[in-house]
């Protein structure tokens, strides 16, 4: 059984919920080696998806993927509105019209919105960003994908694999974005963007039946 | 909602908003200001055959962009919420506002999260067939131009390309020549800050950053990012040597140069120490035998509340100077009209 | 000398004589700075048969006085050390480089200090033949004018009273009438500030007080002082009433009044707050039925770095609108030219 | 034997080290009711003395208080600029062309001095001013000349009164002045005028002889 549109929508507003419970610890990380807004642009972004979604739903996993991905790019800002829409929009693109999501398809939606991230902020691993923590994952969502894995098990599987690729940012010298400005002085601290990334996965992951 | 932080703010939520309301209110004769998506746009828009010039960055900078809108300047700015970048269809919506036929200018300032925004929006805008052309300026040499950064900041600088590719957009010149000129003024302009104090992010709550007593940060950005040093604080004698020196050295700038220098306060500098330490950077370029051709002083490109400056050196030539001396109608600039 | 506070200076005892060598350099144009007695003189003076208009006060105020000095404004401005008024020497050698046959208006702001040393000057101007009139100004609500106090404070008003009067004498309006309108000024404009944090005067060290995290001081002067009650900050609509009420109750103003409104920051007070609070303001009288015909949103009268702001209220007829609109040119302001 | 030229001369000069040696009490207690430059003002004024005396000196002890008075007038500014020099300006008009001053002398010159200084600023006693240090002052020294006190007595009855009358200005509410603004927050502080007007009447009386 696969996930739809409405387990999208329900998926969406539980990040929402997640993302309001970690703004300060966010927008902690971002004062220490960014600017200090990280938590609040997600949480603007997500708040705005959420008054969306309430709305009349559209009909495809993939076309809820696109309200997100729209929604985010008009809300967020910052570095993180234009990566996490085109993660989002990249991803919903991937899925085409599918009416629901199985865990291959969703793999394949990971694969997809890490190239749109990549793409738009051309960090590649070892780089202090979300990237850190979204390649692992992509990783990992494949191998269970293709072990024959559901939604769940390929989203449990990335998040994992997020959580300890993000972990992985606190020793490193951030090479792109605010961080990048601070030098020897970024290390030591957890990447926010990669925090959120994995914050955003687990939440999927926990929503995910 | 509770107030977390000493500012005169209601909110910290609409606190751009709310100020944006204030700026109509102050100046209705010069702006129009729309508020979803937000944007700042100078009343007589679209100006026909003009090329639109327009700028947009985070909030928490004022003057910077919205004050520099009007004649012979920014034709929109584009405010995005406090340190953070618009998002592109603030940007758009300038462009469409703007738009006199003669295409748009984008002027970004090197930072991830503008360079994406805008880029988006400029694709957005190229999709409705406008043509749109995008610079960044990027003066900052505390940051080191490498593949292991984001590249330089866009900071004091921006304030100047500004007014010159603005004076030559009301002058009539076209879109590529406005781009050029924009990467002229580019190419030699340079910048160096420092922070005495921190400022706080109004959602934040919290300083940016702590400093002891006898502490500043050298080469910080505009968005109360720690800069890449933390030094004792000296004498302003050395602290505007401590700004000029790698300025100078990284164009480099030499005996025989025409500059236009530009003292920077960072929002919370009262203007006697601004004008102290420009006197130090005159007598420091003075000896260095680069001539002052025009100077403006006074905090046009701020982060919030913090005390420090910047200095910005423009190599200049009779063209920019004539740029300079032109006509402009803004709420923070304003001379010849 | 070890500097002992955080501030872009080299020494206390030669931070007034320093900025002021740094404002040369900035407005050679426009100004000339004699450091001896200190005063601050426009290029052209003295303009011949044109009242000038002096005045002068304590240095942390910038750009006042200074700043206004230009066509249409002051002739000359006396600059003491930091908050404390010039000596009379400096006010009588401001007479004597401006004085175009015409007499001399000194606008003085209600303190003890610079009364006592502005009348000195004053006696020994006249004893030189120059016609000398002295008006002083007291527009601060906050302090109650009675026989228990040294009455009221001049504060924000000054800016305007400076503008106009220097108007009317660009025009050629004699010393009568420059004197008569200064005190329609006077007598038509209300301010009041609020504090949310301290300054530092460079020699002192220490800020002049300490306030709380939740903590501001209402009705405060323009040295640092302590204001008439210290309360809890709120969001900004209330800060912004506990600011305009006083100063409409007083006057009164009344609907139907045409008013020129004065959103001023402290020093440190960044602009988005001041646009922020100038729109609240904006709201408020009209909702009195009071029309704001011009407004100056900005730091125009301050306390060094510190953090808060005044409103002033001036009422407005069609002869003091036109002498705001007229031309004006000095550091700080200018328009029209 | 009274007191000649170099006498005040000497004097000043001893009150300017201990204008400088106060300064930051001064400051400090200008910062409490007011904006704290008294001791600022005092000593760039006694420092712009010192440098005086050390020119060619006046041949007489009125000659000296004049330029004394000139030096204060032109250097101090503030409230205390005028107020003093006034001060001495009056003290030296009325010991007039004398080349000695003898305790009646003295006492004759404190009271010239303290009428100007209530011409100028219009204080009476209990308004917290140099005026409530100045007055008691005044009229220990008229009455000890009056019993044939010489210079050091007249100045040491002075002083002491001048301590006493600075003291109860501790618990007064201000009329006059910067602290005036303060309404009844300027209880409770000494007044740094009076404080300055005792201690330079203490270093006069140390210095007589
Ligand atoms: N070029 C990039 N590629 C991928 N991720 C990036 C890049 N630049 C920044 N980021 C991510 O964005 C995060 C910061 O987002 P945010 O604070 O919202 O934006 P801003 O830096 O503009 O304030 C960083 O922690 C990092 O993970
Ligand atoms: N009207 C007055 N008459 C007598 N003394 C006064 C008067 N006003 C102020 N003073 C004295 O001046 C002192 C303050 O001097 P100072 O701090 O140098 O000047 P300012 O108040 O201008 O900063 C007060 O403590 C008080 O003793
Ligand atoms: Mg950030
Ligand atoms: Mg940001
Ligand atoms: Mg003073
Ligand atoms: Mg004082």
């Amino acid at each position: 059984m696969g996930c739809t549109a409405a387990d999208v929508a329900r998926a969406l507003r539980a990040v929402a919920g997640v993302v309001a419970e970690h703004r300060e610890e966010l927008v902690r990380l971002d004062r220490e080696i960014g600017d200090g807004d990280h938590g609040e642009n997600l949480n603007r972004g997500f708040a705005a998806l959420l008054s969306k979604l309430d709305g009349d739903l559209p009909s495809t996993p993939g076309a809820v993927l696109k309200l997100a991905a729209t929604t985010l790019i008009s809300t967020v800002g910052g570095a993180a509105g234009p990566l996490y829409g085109t993660a989002f929009l990249r991803a919903a693109t991937s899925v085409g019209d599918a009416a629901e999501l199985d865990g291959t398809l969703v793999a394949t939606a990971l694969q997809a919105a890490l190239e749109g991230v990549v793409a738009r902020g051309k960090a590649v691993v070892g780089d202090k960003t979300m990237v850190d923590a979204l390649t692992p994952a992509v990783a990992a969502a494949e191998s269970v994908a293709s072990t024959g894995a559901d939604v769940a098990g390929v989203l449990t599987a990335a998040a994992e694999a997020a959580e300890q690729g993000a972990e992985s940012t606190v020793p490193l010298v951030a090479r792109k974005g605010r961080a990048s400005y601070l030098g020897e002085r970024s290390a030591g601290h957890l990447d926010p963007g990669a925090r959120s990334t994995s914050l955003l996965l687990r939440s999927f992951a926990g929503g995910a039946r | 909602m509770e107030v977390t932080v000493k500012k005169i703010i209601n909110d910290p939520a609409t606190v751009v908003a709310d100020a944006l309301r204030g700026m109509a209110a102050a100046h209705a004769d010069l702006l129009d200001v729309q508020y979803d998506p937000a944007v700042v746009v100078r009343a007589d828009a679209p100006v026909q055959r003009k090329v639109a010039i327009i700028s947009g960055g985070g909030s928490g900078h004022e003057p910077l962009h919205g004050g520099f809108v009007g004649r012979g300047m920014l034709d929109a700015a584009c405010p995005g919420p406090v340190f953070t970048s618009p998002t592109p269809d603030q940007v758009q919506a300038a462009v469409t506002r703007t738009d006199g036929g003669a295409g748009a200018l984008l002027i970004v300032k090197n930072y991830t999260g503008d360079v994406l925004n805008f880029e988006t929006a400029a694709e957005l805008a190229a999709a409705e067939g406008v043509d749109v052309r995008t610079v960044v300026i990027d003066d900052d040499v505390a940051v080191k131009d490498s593949l292991y950064t984001a590249g330089r900041r866009g900071v004091g600088g921006t304030v100047l390309l500004e007014k010159v590719v603005g004076a030559a957009a009301e002058r009539g010149v076209d879109l590529d020549g406005c781009e050029a000129l924009a990467r002229k003024v580019i190419g030699q302009v340079r910048s160096m800050g420092l922070a005495l104090s921190p400022c706080t992010v109004p959602h934040a709550g919290e300083p940016s950053f702590v400093l002891a007593d006898d502490e500043m940060e050298l080469g910080i950005g505009i968005h109360g990012e720690p800069g890449r040093r933390r030094v004792r604080v000296g004498p302003a004698d050395e602290l505007v040597a401590a700004l000029l020196d790698p300025v100078l050295e990284d164009l480099p700038f030499a005996a025989g140069d025409r500059v236009l220098l530009f003292t920077n306060g960072m929002g919370g500098t009262p203007q006697i120490e601004l004008y102290l330490a420009h006197g130090i950077a005159e007598r420091l370029l003075a000896e260095r035998g680069i001539t002052v051709e025009r100077r403006l002083v006074g905090s046009y490109i701020t982060s919030l509340e913090m005390q420090g400056m910047s200095l910005t050196v423009l190599k200049v030539d009779d063209e920019l100077i004539e740029l300079w001396d032109a006509p402009v109608h803004t709420a923070a600039l304003r001379w010849g009209v």
